[in-house]
């Protein structure tokens, strides 16, 4: 019985992490929501499959968040985004895809020596379960840096937070998951909204010097 | 009980500073300031003297719950402490009096006056203080209200300019003495000269306070290299602030340095003092060499406070040598001498400053290319700033005199050290010392001769105004001690004495028992000096010259034009001016020292134009010390200013960077 | 008693000094005269000089200030008590001790100090050419002069002139490198000091490498004697330090007889004319320099001086 | 939860952010905030009469109770500077009545999120505050909707989020490491349990943990290279805000900072959380030093010197040990006193000149004394000039380092006098020279200003002992 949890806990942590991979592979936006998607699909299953083997009912919420939000709304709505700025054939990456998976690859690594490095007498499950969830924070926040553009850019940032969530939720009995993983969404909600708002254009970093010179007087 | 006089003094002073705010900028206020400074430092000098002379009383401290908190404000007063006091209220008092009548003609007294009183007693804080905190703070707080001072004409960007300077080097000399006194506290933190000196450091941690103070006290001190900010500071500052800085401060960070070295360092080892002593040899050269570039009369005076601070260290060096080696009488005379010359100094330098200032109210004028003649319209101004130069020259009979000889001779008793390096190091320290003390007399005929006499350059000079009354007492009295300290040393030799039984265990003979006052450094066989008997002496010599002439011979007199072979010209632009007089010694010693060069313009042949003549010097100093840390810190400033105009996105990627570091460290920690 | 007799001797010396001065001059004028198959002028021309210009009128500048008029006085007084107070012919004077070698030189340089702001006083160029190229002058020889003081008061153990004729006299001190060194830069600072050929050239004027000629250009009368005096009195105390330090022979002792005296007296004539004559010789026999390569010959002295200073340090029997 | 000056701190600033949220009229809006500041501070100070037993929620003890009431009174005098303050901005029509009742209501709730994160005793708790002050802030920092205000409120969004996620890993792993001792569900993450097992935790997972939290909560606190957003916010929000955001937030990062700390001091087998902080504190305090000379936007330079001054307390609290906890302590109280009461002064001269640059500004002495020897003050207490207070706690710092780690001490101390010569290099030109731009007289309330200043002069010369004492025991609670 035991060991079947744990296997399926496994698998699905592991193809969040391979999920990840495959969005640092896409250069195209479009190509680039629809793995998130999948990405928070994957997240949903193993919230859904710990809230099944922990028996905590509150997690359920959590995977059904991860679910209708992450899988189904933002991604409609960056689409349209998209669309309404017409970015969607850009090709945006700072550092070759080739690259970017190197270090996606040592990233892996460096979270895989850092976390069994654990004693085994903590559960080995929330060892795995612990080792996954760094790989991927540190995947996104790759993402993050790696890109250019602001959707995808927040497409990282929801990344790193799945990761996120993948950990709390592995961490047995842990209290306010719910709340976090719904403050989360909040702060999620902002930024989209605030890419939406303030026509944040191509990317984040539209920090024209030129006009940072005009108006702060901050000119070299 | 001195030091709760003193105390009660130095609150009175820190309390006027409020007052004087409130007061605002009338003329009443400025006589309500100076002459409350003027009365509070008479009695604080007062005390302190009394304190000298009966010093068993004195070695009493109180502690106050100020300060530290689990320490307290430790503050004391011994023999040295007393000495400096007696230094600094008289310089305080004497600029007060000035003030009276100079700090009428300030055009922004409500700058100056809050400051003034705050500055007096931060000076005094900095000797009565006995704890490392309580010093600090006080060394510090000097800093900062002679800042305040010195940037009082702020709407002149050089003054501004000049005050930034002082400021940071101020500042990183405090930095520096913090140091020095973490490592002398050690870890657990003992801030109290008591329990300092109850532990002794070792060998190299001793060595690095030493360093420390060097460069601690030294860049207060104006020691080369680190007396860039003196001649900038001091003449910027309002002219009694100017008396008071190079008069009286410099020598707080003379005692600073002494309190360090002498009582709470320890038993010295033997290369101390040869530190001490290139560093007093190289700034007393240097000093003089850059006065005798200057052609603006405080600068000069400010150069010349550099100098003799090199003589004072000179004498500190010795004592220290002869101190490491167990020699405690000649320690006793060298240290007698560099003492006696902090008081000497003190005094000159405040006099000419005084003289300087005067002279700025009378025409407006600080470069001597513009004055000249006002011996004819300020005569008595001329003839006590004459004495101050006689004085600063160290010539017979004045006081500048006695505390060089005396450094003479305890150079004379240095064979007997042991260590070759100071065999050698000594004798060339003295060549040094015989050649700024040349080199200064030259500096002052040079001041005295353009400023004072011949003919008038500018109409300001022509329309010269004797000054006021007051400023005259002040500057006729220093004058009067000059004179007293020149033919009465021995009474201040012996004042000293306590000072060197604290410090070196023994002090010189003592000298007021011996006939027809003169004093005796060591024996008489070896050698002795009557100042009185040499005035006596020039004095009656002179007149009976005088009335034999008059009387034998004739005693008529014609006025008529110059003679000048013949040639005399109407114009005073064909006096000799302060840079052609300096010429020669540029010649010789300002090619390599300053990389002087002169450049002769001379005008195509038929044209009508003028030609000239432009000299160059480069203070090499400021170009390879100062120039190259300002570039750096420019340099820096610009790299990292990069930092502040990134994308997010690289704002990020610094984020990732730091994380994945710090997780590297992780996964490689044993 | 022996008071008053010292008091006598101290006042006789002072007289004696006064006396003999010019007459060194005029003997020192005499020879070079000779040397140049001239006549020269007789031994006494100094003392008629001197008297004439005491009866003159001053003639004062108008820009000249009170300060001119005193100089001349100050310089004569410290002048004179300098070379009062070196032994002659008789050590051990009454005020010997009141100042010691050092104080002496430094009493020559205030004469010298006030004699370089009268050059300044009345506003000439010529004035001022003087007193600048004397201070720069002075600000090598006096370092130089301490040297050599350093160096005699280490062998002796003192600074006290009468002290050092007297270790001088007795033959303990023996010959030594640095004596010689020192007695080599004495020389020269005293050529200096003087004003003497190859620094500078007493005897012209409207010159423009005289030094000493033009800074006391302005004075004539009573103050132009008495500088004039006064250099001649400088003159006779460099040449009786020499004397009394290097060949301190026949020097009376403080309690000596009157033979004793005798001797005295005629060794120091003897000192002094031996003095005068080389004096002469040396400046006939040598040209004059420009002034810009008097650093290098003071320079030299100074260098002598620390040498001499050196080596007595390093070791005490060099 | 019962009512007591525990839930007091949060419920007045709470109820107070609900109706300033709906009162109108600017006025009455502001003396409210005043008000509420003032209960809020009043209550705080309650704390060291009667002190309240904390629960699995709130907690308070020496070490927290230090803080609240340093946030509060700040938050009060504040309060009272930003209704002069805001009273121009309306007058100039820089802020419509609307954003101005939004701007106080946001106040209170920032007032509330701080206090919350002060006293919570769950972890995850003051991670929930945390953020919430950050997003209020954020707000905030936007108000003015100028394109440089919205840059640098997106930017402090972004970063600061990014920041929050690194926190709660961290938060996460402490649950982790913690649960296996102490048992699934709540008490692994209420502080004072903790606190009390924390030798038997995991300590590779409390490595991971505090890298994590260190990176999170050292955003907020501004250690470079995370600190970012700090000089921009400080720059483009209103000057009350910059202000609250040097005085306060910085604190209670640095607060959830130090608690992980001795939570990772208690476990020998953990690394030593000192090096990691020493190394970030040393390398901010040279940065910003530097930073400070290329500065042409005054709130942005004073933005700099906090990022320096907080690199100074996160080396002192590194160093650890009784003394350079004392001094982190008390310079990171003066640091937040002065550095408001100069935000303070900067606000009103930044509305005397209608200008930030400082090329715009000078001779202040001159034209406005008040304003200008107000400055000169603060610049020299910052810069840790005698006789104020950070010059004692500079003291400390360098003094106990060098006997103890010389190279470092030097480090810091170059540090400093680079930073002093940047801040004169500027202060020369406001403060002093030929007057430029507008020399109108500022209507401005000096009190809050001189109410820091003159505090931070008593304690340099004169630290009342109780002072002390409260000092030395979280000093000593620190180890």
């Amino acid at each position: 019985m035991h060991g079947l949890t744990f296997d399926i806990a496994h698998l699905l942590a592991g193809s969040l992490v391979l999920v990840s991979f495959m969005q640092l592979y896409q250069d195209r936006l479009y190509a680039l929501l629809n793995i998130f998607a999948l990405h928070a699909l994957v997240l949903a299953a193993s919230v859904a499959w710990q809230a099944f083997i922990q028996d905590a009912p509150h997690l359920y919420v959590t995977a059904g968040i991860a679910l209708i939000f992450k899988a189904i709304v933002i991604p409609i709505v960056l689409h349209r985004i998209i669309v309404r700025l017409g970015i969607h054939r850009e090709i945006e990456t700072v550092v070759g895809v080739g690259p970017a998976m190197l270090l996606g690859m040592g990233l892996v690594a460096l979270s895989m020596v850092v976390m069994l490095r654990v004693t085994a007498e903590a559960d080995p499950l929330a060892r795995e379960d612990l080792a996954f969830a760094l790989a991927v924070v540190l995947l996104g926040l790759l993402m993050m840096v790696t890109r250019r553009n602001a959707v995808s850019q927040v497409i990282g940032f929801m990344s790193l937070e799945n990761g996120l969530v993948l950990a709390a939720t592995g961490a047995k009995g842990m209290p306010l998951v719910v709340e976090i993983s719904v403050a989360f969404s909040v702060l999620i909600a902002f930024i989209v909204i605030g890419i939406f708002l303030f026509r944040i254009r191509e990317r984040f970093d539209t920090v024209d010097v030129q006009a940072l010179d005009r108006f702060r007087g901050e000119r070299r | 009980m001195t030091v709760v006089y003193a105390l009660y003094g130095v609150a009175a002073l820190l309390a006027l500073a409020p007052i004087a705010i409130f007061l605002g900028a009338g003329p009443r206020a400025t006589n309500i300031v100076y002459g409350a400074s003027l009365i509070i430092t008479a009695g604080l000098g007062v005390n302190a003297l009394l304190g000298l002379f009966d010093h068993p009383a004195t070695t009493s401290g109180v502690t106050l719950p100020l300060g530290l908190p689990w320490l307290g404000a430790h503050l004391r007063i011994d023999a040295l402490a007393a000495f400096f006091l007696v230094v600094v209220n008289l310089g305080g008092a004497m600029a007060s009096l000035f003030a009276l009548g100079y700090g009428r003609h300030e055009e922004s007294p409500q700058r100056v006056l809050p400051f003034y009183p705050a500055y007096l007693a931060a000076m005094n804080l900095v000797v009565l203080a006995a704890d490392a905190f309580t010093f600090l703070v006080s060394w510090e707080f000097m800093s900062l209200t002679s800042w305040a001072l010195v940037i009082a004409h702020h709407r002149d960007r050089e003054n501004l300019r000049a005050g930034y300077v002082y400021l940071l080097m101020a500042s990183f000399g405090t930095l520096a003495l913090l140091l020095a006194f973490g490592l002398l506290a050690g870890p657990d933190g003992n801030y109290a000269f008591d329990a300092i000196r109850a532990t002794h450091a070792s060998a190299g941690l001793a060595a690095l306070v030493l360093i420390l103070a060097v460069v601690g006290a030294g860049s207060k001190a104006g020691v080369v290299p680190l007396h860039a900010w003196l001649p900038l500071a001091h003449p910027a500052a309002p002219s009694h602030v100017s008396a008071l800085m190079s008069g009286v401060m410099t020598k707080v960070a003379v005692y600073g340095f002494v309190r360090i070295v002498f009582d709470l360092l320890g038993p010295p080892d033997w290369w101390w003092s040869m530190v001490v002593l290139a560093v007093g040899g190289i700034t007393a050269v240097m000093g003089v060499l850059y006065a005798l570039m200057q052609h603006d009369l405080k600068r000069l005076l400010a150069y010349h406070t550099v100098e003799n601070i090199g003589i004072i260290y000179i004498g500190l060096g010795l004592a220290l040598a002869f101190k490491a080696n167990g020699m405690a009488v000649a320690a006793a005379l060298a240290l007698t001498a560099g003492l006696f010359h902090v008081f000497n100094h003190s005094v000159f330098k405040s006099l000419l400053f005084f003289g300087a200032g005067s002279v700025l109210n009378a025409t407006g004028e600080r470069d001597m290319e513009h004055l000249g003649g006002l011996i004819h319209r300020m005569p008595q101004t001329a003839f006590v700033f004459l004495v101050g130069c006689v004085a600063i020259s160290a010539l017979p009979p004045l006081n500048g005199f006695v505390s060089e000889w005396l450094t003479f001779q305890a150079i004379l008793l240095s064979p007997q050290l042991p260590s070759w390096g100071l065999k050698f190091l000594v004798p060339a320290v003295g060549a040094l010392l015989a050649l700024s003390a040349a080199l200064a007399a030259a500096c002052f005929v040079k001041a005295f001769g353009v400023s004072f006499l011949g003919r008038p350059r500018t109409p300001a000079a022509a329309n010269a105004r004797e000054t006021d009354s007051n400023s005259l007492a002040a500057m006729y009295f220093l004058a009067a001690l000059c004179l007293v300290a020149g033919v009465l040393p021995g009474l201040f030799i012996d004042a000293l004495a306590p000072v060197a039984n604290v410090l070196v265990g023994t002090s010189m003979p003592h000298q007021s028992g011996l006939a027809w006052l003169t004093i005796v450094p060591i024996a008489e066989s070896r050698s002795s000096y009557n100042g009185l008997l040499v005035f006596i002496f020039v004095v009656l010599s002179g007149s009976a010259a005088v009335f034999a002439i008059h009387r034998l011979a004739s005693d008529r007199l014609r006025r008529a034009a110059a003679w000048d072979c013949g040639y005399p010209d109407p114009s005073p632009a064909t006096q000799y001016t302060a840079s052609s007089f300096a010429q020669p010694i540029r010649r010789v010693y300002g090619t390599s020292v300053f990389h002087a060069r002169e450049i002769g313009a001379m005008p195509p042949p038929g044209a009508t134009s003028a030609a000239r003549l432009t000299v160059e010097l480069r203070d090499l100093i400021w170009d390879f010390a100062y120039a190259p840390v300002a570039g750096f810190i420019g340099y820096a400033a610009d790299r990292l200013n990069v930092l502040q105009f990134l994308t997010i996105r690289r704002y990020l990627t610094l984020v990732f960077t730091a994380l994945v570091l710090l997780l590297l460290v992780l996964a490689t920690w044993p | 008693m022996a008071l008053i007799r010292d008091f006598a001797f101290q006042g006789a010396q002072m007289v004696l000094v006064l006396l003999l001065s010019p007459l060194l001059t005029g003997f020192v004028r005499k020879v070079k005269a000779r040397l140049l198959r001239r006549q020269g002028p007789p031994l006494l021309q100094p003392y008629r000089d001197l008297i004439r210009l005491m009866r003159k009128d001053v003639v004062l500048a108008q820009s000249a200030s009170w300060l001119f008029r005193v100089i001349p006085y100050i310089v004569f007084a410290g002048t004179w008590v300098a070379a009062s107070l070196v032994p002659t012919f008789r050590s051990g004077l009454l005020f010997s001790w009141s100042a010691d070698l050092i104080a002496i030189i430094a009493l020559l340089g205030s004469a010298r100090f006030f004699l370089a702001l009268a050059g300044l006083d009345v506003g000439t160029s010529f004035g001022g050419i003087g007193s600048s190229r004397e201070v720069m002058i002075a600000s090598l020889a006096e370092p130089a002069m301490l040297m050599i003081v350093f160096t005699l008061a280490l062998v002796a153990g003192s600074t006290q002139l009468s002290t050092m004729a007297a270790v001088m006299v007795s033959g303990e001190v023996g010959l030594r490198v640095s004596l010689g060194l020192a007695l080599l830069a004495l020389i020269m600072v005293a050529i200096a000091e003087n004003a003497r050929i190859p620094i500078d050239n007493p005897a012209t004027h409207l010159e423009l490498t005289m030094v000493h000629e033009a800074m006391v250009l302005e004075y004539s009368g009573r103050h132009l004697a008495l500088i004039d005096l006064s250099s001649e009195l400088k003159l006779l105390l460099y040449v009786s330090v020499i004397g009394c330090l290097f060949t301190p022979w026949g020097i009376a002792g403080p309690d000596a007889g009157a033979q004793a005296l005798a001797v005295g007296v005629a060794t120091y004539f003897g000192k002094l004319a031996a003095g005068g004559v080389l004096l002469a010789v040396f400046e006939t026999a040598i040209a004059k320099m420009r002034v810009f390569r008097v650093p290098a010959f003071l320079g030299a002295a100074l260098m002598l001086g620390l040498l001499a200073t050196l080596l007595l340090f390093v070791s005490g029997s060099l | 939860m019962t009512l007591d000056a525990l839930t007091g701190v949060l419920l007045i600033p709470a109820i107070a952010a609900a109706l300033l949220a709906v009162l109108p009229g600017y006025r009455l809006t502001a003396r409210l905030n005043v008000l509420a500041a003032f209960l809020t501070f009043a209550t705080a100070v309650s704390l060291f009469v009667v002190q309240p037993k904390s629960g699995p929620y709130l907690l308070v003890d020496d070490l927290n109770k230090v803080f609240i009431v340093l946030t509060t009174f700040v938050a009060f005098t504040t309060s009272a500077f930003s209704a002069s303050y805001i009273g121009h901005e309306i007058e100039i029509g820089r802020l419509t009545p609307t954003y101005v009742r939004f701007y106080h209501a946001m106040y209170q709730t920032l007032m509330f999120a701080m206090n919350l994160a002060l006293v919570a005793n769950n972890i995850g708790l003051m991670w929930v505050a945390i953020e919430m002050a950050t997003l209020t802030t954020v707000l905030m920092v936007g108000i003015y909707r100028t394109h440089e205000a919205l840059e640098a409120a997106w930017k402090y969004f972004i970063l600061g989020s990014v920041g929050i996620a690194l926190a709660l890993f961290g938060t996460i792993l402490v649950y982790m490491a913690a649960r296996p001792v102490i048992g699934e569900g709540l008490y692994a993450m209420v502080w004072t349990v903790l606190v009390t097992r924390s030798a038997e935790f995991d300590p590779a997972l409390l490595n991971v943990a505090f890298v994590f939290l260190l990176l999170g909560y050292g955003t907020k606190v501004g250690l470079a290279p995370l600190h970012a957003w700090l000089p921009d916010a400080h720059a483009e929000g209103p000057t009350p805000i910059s202000a609250v955001l040097s005085g306060l937030l910085l604190n209670v990062a640095l607060y959830a900072l130090l608690r992980f700390k001795m939570l990772l001091a208690l476990n020998s087998a953990a690394i030593a959380p000192g090096p990691l902080m020493v190394t970030m504190g040393l390398i901010s305090c040279v940065f910003a030093a530097f930073m400070l000379y290329r500065r042409r936007d005054i709130k942005r330079m004073f933005a700099y010197s906090s990022i320096e001054h907080m690199g100074i307390i996160v080396f002192a609290f590194g160093m650890g040990g009784p003394l350079a906890n004392f001094a982190g302590l008390l310079h990171m109280t003066m640091h937040s006193l002065t550095k408001s009461a100069i935000f303070y002064a900067v606000g009103h001269i930044a509305q005397v000149k209608g200008t930030q640059k400082i090329a715009d500004m000078g001779g202040l002495t001159v034209t406005n004394p008040v304003l200008g020897w107000g400055l000169v003050l603060g610049v020299v207490a910052i810069a840790g000039l005698p006789p104020l207070g950070i010059f004692m706690s500079e003291f400390l710092v360098v003094s106990s380092t060098f006997a103890r780690q010389p190279g470092l001490a030097v480090i810091l101390v170059l540090g400093i006098l680079i930073a002093l010569g940047g801040l004169f290099l500027r202060l020369n030109s406001i403060a002093f020279g030929e007057p430029r731009g507008p020399t109108a007289p500022a209507q401005a309330s000096y009190v809050p200003m001189f109410a820091h200043l003159s505090i931070v002069f008593m304690a340099g010369i004169y630290m009342p002992p109780a002072l002390v004492t409260g000092f030395e025991n979280v000093a000593k609670l620190l180890g």
